[in-house]
């Protein structure tokens, strides 16, 4: 077997290192976060199992499954819907694969599962200009009024496939992005994020 | 362009794929005398100046198959449905 | 009235008062043993060849809208025969020819402009696939150069070699293809034709057919019924529409596709340059504007106008491939209607009607086949034979699937 | 340097300041300005009016309007990378360091060597290039034509990349409100204080739109007063989003609108982080146009001369721009409202020679304002030649009494006004013409737009307030937003039109549209053609179509249109405005996509690794992946050689994350499989893996890939890369669209799974070192094509299947991305005692070109399974796509290109893609061409070059000798037709 244990290398690694750049003057206008080690994974309900899964996910989770492009939360998982009948569970006590084998087992039978801890890169963009930047690429209204909290879509960032859920009022969005985009997505939210300053957090990796 | 996705509410033009015609319906390719259908099906489209039910494919978004009924003279967009309810059936 | 040296001067000395009409403004008379339908560039030229080769002069050709209005007054003037496929080459190398003779068989100048045409690759499998395409083109007697990186710096130093998402590897070219003024050749094939005694009908769209045990009598317009032996349709992105009159279902859909130009420039670009990692081509015209397009809008529209993802989609490309233009301002976008066939070729056949002929199909592709279009539906109507040329364009190639796909999309027009 | 002194400066006024000095260049000449001026009236300020000279004739050209529509006084401003040529002069904010241009002109704008041109004014009448450079013939390619490419254009492009950054951006509104005049600004009020979302965007700089030209009033104070009041309080409200410098270019489908804000184009260079421009796509639910109307002028002799200027232009520079753009004016109109500017005039001491009122009956309105001014009113009279060349001198004027001439060196001119109603029409509504005001006037309106003010032909100041006032209110309250009324209080000047057009009796030639030099004689030279309607008259005559797109020139066109071939002008009808308003950068439209950013890249989860190997890297699709991995003084030949050895020898490892991969699952997961494929799925035993074919409903093949079994309700499906999204999208349309009844759900994992084939006879050994030791490799255990989950490094989860591409002993194995680096390094570890080398996708093209296997070059979209050797896959149980389009004749028949293998006769040929096959001694014509070289590859293993083919009837044909004619590269080789497996026929070593 292979000799020394594998090292994990999230999607970000090297890129959302902890700096502040862009605009100098004040404080940034929108900070930065790559959120690693989450459990991910896509869960589809089988045909005709809405109701039941809903059930078991609810017993199994404490939470109920949102209908439409909402993210729901649980003590454990929090899930967030991308399509009819299927959502996308994230967790950070479940870490990396231990989410999908757990669902896996919980919902077997009503739900199909695939593991997608090592498919996104999921980024934390939060601040008072966070709106603003990324207006500079996603073609959604963010406004208060038609965006809040436990809102969720799915849609593209610059010809990048996104899924994004708001957080809070900061306003605080979590983004889904592909791993195998995160250097060309980099790119565009540092180019956006530059005209108002901004601050890269996290732990040095 | 703006389409009202079922599940995704209204989204840009640019998030969608186009397919066509959605008043075509698939034949039975067991069935020997179904080669004229089989033509129609492939190859002839209703192609209207006026209003048409059309598959469009939310791939930035849902991934839902929709089935848009739409004017082609002037854009103007009456009904969105999944295609799963859609015209073919 | 001829035009010459003499003929200039004189107008000249005289004020520009004596020049003629390009073409009259006839009564429509009840019967023709022809009616074109459709006054685009496809239309004139069946008029013109008809009288012209096959004596055939009692025709009238009814536009419903101004001559010119369509596709032909709305593209952007490539020319070339770089096709790759059997069923496509002859026919549009026997176009070339014809443009390269064109002013002298009008006696109008339509400015054929040889400045060539290139094709840029950006990766191995594309360069392959366009060796493919230059031999066909050598095998059927048409220029065709495979240049490298080096043989395109040549020739457009300013491409962005360096800094490219998808550098640029080499190109093909085609010498003799190069741009034909649009506007021109709709008015030059109109002059001749209606100098030959063909009726020029403006607003009068055909509005529904005469049918009489499976044979046309004659077609209904805006303007009345017109009898004819022989009804020709040239309509272009309305062929569906105008099929549908006579009870036909075509493999054909319409879709809108935008064109661009820039103010009027210094020259920057002499020859005709097409993108092979997105969408996007480019010539200058003669005033100086960079006339350049993309894709098609992608879903079907009667709307002759297009939405902003494409016009993004096209100047993204631009700037990929050239961001010299960059600060070059775009002055005016508009569209034009397109029959986008199953396979992406024509059609130029007979129909299950008697009497009743079909030029449809043309894609994006058929502003450069005019001349040959004109020249093998001539054939038809007059003959009731299709022309060697054309003999691949039938209607029944679908069903029999015969197709004629240059670019392997299969059924699906928007992609082709 | 001193302040160069601005002579046409006025002592006090406008809205300047002349606390501050901006100084800026003009063809060389240090000049100064002030903040809030724009180059155009900073060149007048400095008593410079010749600005540039036309496309044909080269006339000399001034400065005609005050806004966007500027025709004539056209720049190059800035130098290097970013000049921009045909800058409007009316346009461009003045900055400090500006530097300008005239163009088209050489040696210099006071004498231009081409203005000889006008001599043959005759001869290049409109549409003269298609009557002539017809003879002799071959003189049309070899001088005609390069001569008139060479005169194209006005100004010159920079030559370079444009160095700014451009950006664009999406906004959401309520309310968009096009215009910042009276109309705009009651509108934007009226909607900001409902609450609803609001959005204004004004072209200018300034908010106010004519109030800063005019001195107007507004509840009893100067109207701009009344501006800074409402600017304050929709500053101040919250939702209400304010655009200056910020045009609305285009309207499109579903409420979306293009408007262009130019961010740093006031300033030298745009400052760090920002862009030079962005564009932004605007969502409203609702949008007032309040655009306002453009002056036009009148035709008449040399009309074109600098120093003639619209009156309303003559008002925005001296009561805006404190300037006097004259010291002796005369003004020629045909309404009141042109009169006025007798006394703004006046006001800035400016001397008013005459008030040349063209009207059939004089106006007591009009006689009273000049008068007043103590300008001489000449009823019923007109200007009927302009003296000067390079500047108005003097005019000759004539009413009943006679001919007068008079100096002067201003005309103040004006034709009416047109509503700019360019915005309604982008969607095909046409405008319609209104006789009262003698204008075309906005007609059937696309969905959710409203106009109000000039643009809708509403010219009274009170009334444009009013309007706007209520169509603000509506909109907003059409949004669900209550809105209240203020209602300000203003005069109204009356509006009757009785327009003059053109002066019959012109001298000289008198220009309709400046830019392009189109002339009355033009016109009439056209309609005696037969160009007769203005869309023939447009493109024959080119009226129209210069850089301001008509916007003064179209109405007089039209007119002059109707008068020569008798017609009334309302029945000649109108060309169609199209977007943009006004032009626009191209990289604006591009914004962030240019450059390595013009597409996204996707990187391989090993690509870090690879960079370290020093792998050259090629653009697959949206992927980057490694071509191959040079060692130090290798050719890249001899790399992919080494690399194709070391697999065949030993063993090697390639990244091949890149590949589709879908997760198929659910109850009938099997028989949506049988369907999608043409040969079978659901007989497909656990652990097991099948390779696979998909065609398209027309019966071509679509896509292959191998698709394994992992799970009774569970397959993971391959598909290549390039068609990987397209898959998805079949797979999704046929559950959704066409068996919405089976219970199978479809998700991509392909960029979950970092996966990697580790091929060669030692793949086995390598592997052992890197799987738990609980998992058994044997051949027994794991024999060809069996699949199954396992883990490595001690417990990290991994999928294995003993697929192979190379026709090697090979597995591919797969982990969760984020330990893909780790994975390649293990296996790179593991390898090192059996010689295992990394290798690239030229490698992975020789390896599966030796075997014969069909990829990119031969699944090409117009190959069937029948051409590919695939017939017998096509399954005759069942029902699937393409199945009974596939069974037509012409996809089956013989003579349809097949593949087969080619070696080249001579070993050291080479035998090169896209050659065509011809049989050997038939000439290379079309008749003989039977097919065509689709994939080729130097192999190692057998030392000579080799090729996979398409030809007809080619199975029969193995042994024959045909030519690979590749002429395009000088190739016309022989090569021998064999099968398409060069290596291992039998397929032993897979089973290794
Ligand atoms: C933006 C754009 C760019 C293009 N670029 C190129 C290019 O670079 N090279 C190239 O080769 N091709 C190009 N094309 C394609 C080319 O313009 C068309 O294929 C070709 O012009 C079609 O033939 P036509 O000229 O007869 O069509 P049209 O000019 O469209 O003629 C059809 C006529 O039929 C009339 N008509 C329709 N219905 C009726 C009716 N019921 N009664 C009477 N008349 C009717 C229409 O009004 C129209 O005038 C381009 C097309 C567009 C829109
Ligand atoms: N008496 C007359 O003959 C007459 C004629 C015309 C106008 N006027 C006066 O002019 C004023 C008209 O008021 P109004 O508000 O209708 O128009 P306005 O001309 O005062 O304002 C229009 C504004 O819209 C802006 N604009 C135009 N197109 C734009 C676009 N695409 N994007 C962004 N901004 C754009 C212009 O820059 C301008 O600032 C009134 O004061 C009226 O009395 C009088
Ligand atoms: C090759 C070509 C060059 C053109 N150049 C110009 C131009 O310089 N200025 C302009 O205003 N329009 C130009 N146009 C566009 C036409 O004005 C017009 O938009 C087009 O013919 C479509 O007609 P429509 O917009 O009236 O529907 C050009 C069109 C073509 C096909
Ligand atoms: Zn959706």
């Amino acid at each position: 077997m292979a000799k020394r244990p594998f090292h994990a290398v999230s999607a970000l690694a090297g890129l959302a290192v902890p700096t502040r750049l862009g605009e100098g003057r004040g404080d940034p206008g929108v900070t930065i976060e790559e959120r690693v080690g989450l459990g991910l994974a896509t869960v589809a309900a089988r045909k005709g199992q809405a109701e039941a899964l809903k059930g078991a996910v609810a017993s199994a989770y404490g939470v109920e499954l949102p209908d439409g492009s909402r993210v729901a939360h649980g003590p454990s998982i929090s899930f967030v819907g991308y399509g009819p009948g299927q959502w996308l569970a994230v967790s950070e006590s479940l870490v990396n694969e231990t989410l999908a084998r757990d669902l896996g087992q919980r919902l077997r039978g009503l739900a199909s599962i695939s593991d997608q801890s090592g498919g996104r890169a999921v980024l934390r963009v939060s601040g008072p200009r966070a709106r603003a930047v990324l207006a500079k690429g996603l073609p959604i209204d963010l406004h208060p009024r038609a965006f809040t909290p436990g809102s969720a879509a799915t849609s593209t960032i610059s010809l990048m496939g996104v899924q994004l859920w708001q957080v809070d009022d900061a306003p605080t969005y979590d983004l889904a992005i592909f791993r195998s985009v995160s250097a060309s997505f980099w790119r565009w939210l540092t180019a956006s994020a530059g005209e108002f300053g901004y601050e890269v957090v996290g732990r040095e990796r | 362009m703006r389409i009202r996705c079922p599940y995704c509410g209204e989204r840009a033009l640019e998030e969608f794929t186009y397919r066509g015609d959605a008043t075509v319906r698939r034949p039975d390719s067991l069935d020997p005398g179904a080669a004229q259908a089989w033509v129609d099906y492939v190859y002839l489209r209703d192609n209207p100046a006026g209003l048409h039910k059309e598959y469009w494919h939310h791939s930035a978004g849902c991934h839902a198959w929709l089935v848009v009924t739409r004017n082609m003279s002037t854009h103007e967009i009456v009904a969105v449905e999944f295609a799963e309810k859609g015209a073919s059936k | 009235m001829r035009y010459s040296v003499a003929s200039l001067l004189a107008n000249a000395c005289t004020g520009n008062r004596y020049w003629k009409p390009l073409w009259r403004e006839p009564e429509l008379k009840p019967s023709y043993d022809v009616v074109i339908v459709g006054g685009g560039g496809h239309g004139l030229a069946t008029a013109h060849y008809l009288a012209k080769k096959h004596g055939i002069t009692n025709v009238a050709v009814i536009e419903k809208s101004y001559l010119g209005s369509g596709n032909v007054g709305r593209n952007t003037t490539i020319v070339r025969s770089n096709y790759l496929l059997p069923g496509n080459l002859p026919f549009y190398e026997w176009s070339m020819k014809l443009w390269e003779g064109l002013e002298h068989d009008l006696n109008y100048n339509t400015m054929v402009s040889q400045r060539g045409v290139l094709n840029v690759f950006h990766s191995d499998p594309q360069r392959d696939a366009y060796a493919r395409r230059g031999n066909a083109m050598r095998l059927h007697g048409v220029d065709a150069e495979l240049l490298d990186r080096e043989g395109v710096r040549a020739l457009v130093p300013f491409v962005d070699f360096d800094n490219a998402r998808f550098p640029v590897r080499g190109g093909l070219l085609q010498p003799r293809g190069g741009t034909v003024r649009h506007d021109a050749v709709a008015w030059g094939y109109a002059r001749a034709a209606d100098s030959r005694g063909v009726d020029l009908i403006q607003n009068c769209a055909a509005t529904g057919f005469r049918i009489e045990g499976g044979r046309v009598r004659g077609v209904e317009t805006e303007k009345g019924f017109i009898a004819a032996k022989k009804v020709a349709l040239a309509c272009a992105g309305n062929s569906s529409r105008v099929a549908a009159m006579a009870g036909l279902r075509l493999p054909i859909e319409s879709h809108s596709v935008q064109a661009f130009v820039t103010e009027g420039v210094k020259p920057v670009i002499d020859v005709v340059m097409t993108f092979g990692a997105g969408h996007f081509y480019v010539s200058q015209s003669d005033k100086g504007g960079l006339v350049f397009g993309g894709d098609i809008e992608g879903y079907n529209s009667y709307a002759q106008r297009g939405n902003l993802p494409v016009i993004e989609d096209v100047c993204e490309g631009g700037m990929a491939l050239m961001p010299v233009i960059g600060r070059l301002r775009i002055l005016r976008s508009w569209g034009g209607l397109l029959d986008m066939s199953m396979d992406g070729s024509p059609i130029i056949d007979t129909t299950p009607i008697d009497g009743l002929y079909l030029n449809a199909g043309w894609c994006y592709g058929g502003f450069k086949a005019t001349p040959a279009s004109g020249w093998c539906f001539a054939h038809l109507i007059a003959t009731g034979e299709p022309h060697p040329l054309a003999a691949a364009y039938r209607l029944d190639r679908f069903a029999q699937g015969r197709v004629i796909d240059e670019k392997g999309m299969g059924a699906q027009p928007n992609l082709h | 340097m001193t302040t160069a002194r601005q002579p046409n400066r006025l002592g006090e006024g406008g809205l300047i300041d002349r606390s501050q000095t901006v100084r800026f260049e003009f063809d060389g000449a240090p000049l100064a300005g002030h903040p809030g001026d724009t180059l155009a009236s900073a060149l007048l300020a400095n008593g410079i009016r010749l600005v540039g000279r036309s496309f044909k004739y080269h006339r000399p050209r001034g400065i005609l309007t005050a806004g966007s529509e500027e025709p004539s006084a056209l720049v190059e401003l800035r130098t290097g990378a970013r000049r921009e040529p045909n800058t409007r002069a009316t346009m461009i904010e003045l900055y400090d360091g500006l530097s300008a241009a005239s163009q088209n002109r050489w040696p210099s704008v006071k004498f231009d060597v081409l203005a000889a041109n006008q001599l043959f004014g005759p001869i290049f009448s409109a549409g003269f290039y298609y009557k002539t450079f017809m003879w002799p013939p071959t003189f049309w390619e070899k001088v005609y034509e390069p001569m008139i490419r060479r005169a194209a254009g006005l100004g010159r492009g920079a030559g370079v990349a444009d160095p700014d950054h451009y950006e664009k951006a999406y906004a959401f509104c309520d309310v968009l409100v096009v215009g910042s005049g009276p109309a705009g600004l009651a509108a934007t009020l009226a909607a900001a204080r409902s609450g609803a979302r609001v959005i204004l965007c004004e072209e200018d700089f300034r908010l106010g739109g004519r109030l800063l030209a005019e001195r107007y009033e507004i509840d009893g104070k100067p109207a701009r007063d009344w501006v800074e009041t409402v600017e304050a309080e929709l500053e101040a409200q919250p939702e209400c989003r304010i655009l200056r410098r910020t045009t609305v270019q285009g309207v499109y489908d579903g409420g979306t609108y293009a408007a262009l804000e130019r961010v740093n184009d006031h300033v030298l260079k745009p400052l760090a982080h920002e862009p030079r421009q962005r564009l932004w796509r605007i969502v409203a639910k609702r949008v007032v146009v309040c655009a306002g109307a453009l002056e036009r002028p009148i035709v008449f002799g040399n009309n074109d001369r600098p120093g003639v200027m619209l009156a309303g232009a003559v008002r925005s520079y001296v009561n805006r721009f404190g300037l006097a753009p004259g010291r002796r004016a005369v003004i020629f109109a045909d309404n009141d409202d042109a009169f006025r500017t007798a006394s703004d005039l006046a006001q800035a001491g400016i001397e008013i020679a005459a008030a040349v009122d063209g009207r059939r009956t004089p106006s007591r309105a009009a006689q009273e304002a000049a008068e007043a001014a103590g300008a001489r009113y000449r009823a019923v009279a007109v200007i009927e030649r302009v003296r000067g060349l390079h500047g108005v001198k003097g005019v000759e004027i004539r009413d009943e009494k006679g001919r007068e001439r008079m100096a002067c060196d201003l005309i103040a001119v004006s034709g009416g006004w047109n509503p700019t109603l360019h915005l309604t029409t982008h969607l095909n509504a046409k405008p319609q013409w209104n006789d009262r005001l003698a204008a075309l006037v906005p007609g059937a309106l696309p969905p959710g737009m409203s106009v109000a003010g000039a643009a809708r032909g509403t010219y009274g100041l009170a009334a444009c307030l009013a309007e706007g006032e209520e169509a603000g209110a509506k909109a907003a309250s059409e949004c669900g937003f209550a809105a209240s009324a203020s209602r300000p209080r203003a005069s109204d000047e009356s509006v009757t039109a009785s327009p003059l057009w053109q002066v019959a009796e012109s001298k000289g030639k008198a220009f309709i549209d400046f830019q392009n030099d189109v002339a009355v004689s033009d016109v009439k030279l056209a309609a005696c053609e037969g160009f007769r309607i203005p869309e023939h008259l447009k493109r024959y005559t080119t009226l129209g179509m210069a850089t301001d797109q008509g916007k003064t020139g179209n109405a007089n066109g039209a007119a002059v249109l109707a008068a020569v071939t008798g017609r009334y002008i309302g029945a000649v009808g109108t060309t169609t405005f199209r977007p943009p308003y006004t032009p626009v950068a191209i990289s604006a439209f591009a914004g962030h996509h240019r450059g390595p950013d013009f597409r996204p890249a996707r990187l391989a989860a090993s690509h870090g690794f690879a960079e370290e190997q020093g792998a050259v890297f090629v653009e697959t699709g949206p992927w980057l992946r490694a071509l191959y991995y040079p060692k130090p003084g290798e050719e890249p030949q001899d790399s992919v050689n080494r690399e194709v050895a070391t697999v065949r020898g030993q063993a090697g490892v390639c990244d091949v994350s890149t590949l589709g991969k879908i997760d198929v699952q659910g109850k009938d997961a099997s028989i949506f499989l049988d369907r999608v494929y043409a040969n079978t799925f659901s007989t497909l035993p656990v652990g097991k893996a099948r390779y696979g074919l998909m065609l398209r409903e027309d019966g071509f093949v679509l896509d292959d890939g191998t698709t394994a079994r992992l799970a009774e309700d569970h397959y993971f499906m391959t598909t290549t890369t390039v068609n990987a999204v397209k898959v998805m999208q079949h797979l999704e349309f046929c559950q959704q669209a066409l068996w919405p009844e089976l219970d199978v759900q479809t998700v991509s994992v392909t960029e979950q799974w970092a996966q990697f084939a580790v091929a060669g006879p030692r793949a086995r050994d390598v592997l052992q070192g890197v799987v738990d030791p609980a998992y058994d490799l044997s051949n027994a255990a794991f024999p060809y094509l069996a699949c199954g989950e396992v883990t490595v490094a001690g417990g990290v989860p991994a999928r294995l299947y003993r697929l192979s591409f190379s026709g090697e002993l090979a597995y591919e194995i797969g982990v969760p991305a984020r330990f893909g680096e780790a994975l390649i390094r293990a296996i790179m570890e593991a390898g090192a005692p059996f010689g295992l080398a990394p290798y690239g996708t030229e490698a992975l093209g020789v390896l599966r070109i030796e075997k014969g296997h069909p990829a990119g070059g031969e699944l090409n979209g117009q190959t069937t399974a029948h051409d590919l050797g695939f017939g017998k896959m096509l399954s005759t149980k069942k029902d699937f796509i393409g199945r009974f389009m596939a069974a037509r004749e012409a996809l089956t028949d013989p003579l349809r290109p097949t593949l087969v293998g080619l070696r080249p006769l001579a070993r050291e040929d080479r035998v090169r893609a896209g050659a065509h096959l011809i049989p050997k001694d038939k000439e290379a014509t079309a008749r003989n061409d039977q097919g065509y070289v689709t994939s080729i590859a130097f192999s190692p293993s057998l030392g000579h070059w080799l090729g996979l083919g398409l030809l007809s009837r080619g199975p029969e044909r193995h042994g024959e000798i045909v030519r690979a004619y590749d002429h395009v590269r000088g190739g016309d080789i022989l090569v021998e037709v064999r099968p398409p497996c060069f290596i291992d026929p039998e397929g032993e070593r897979v089973r290794g």
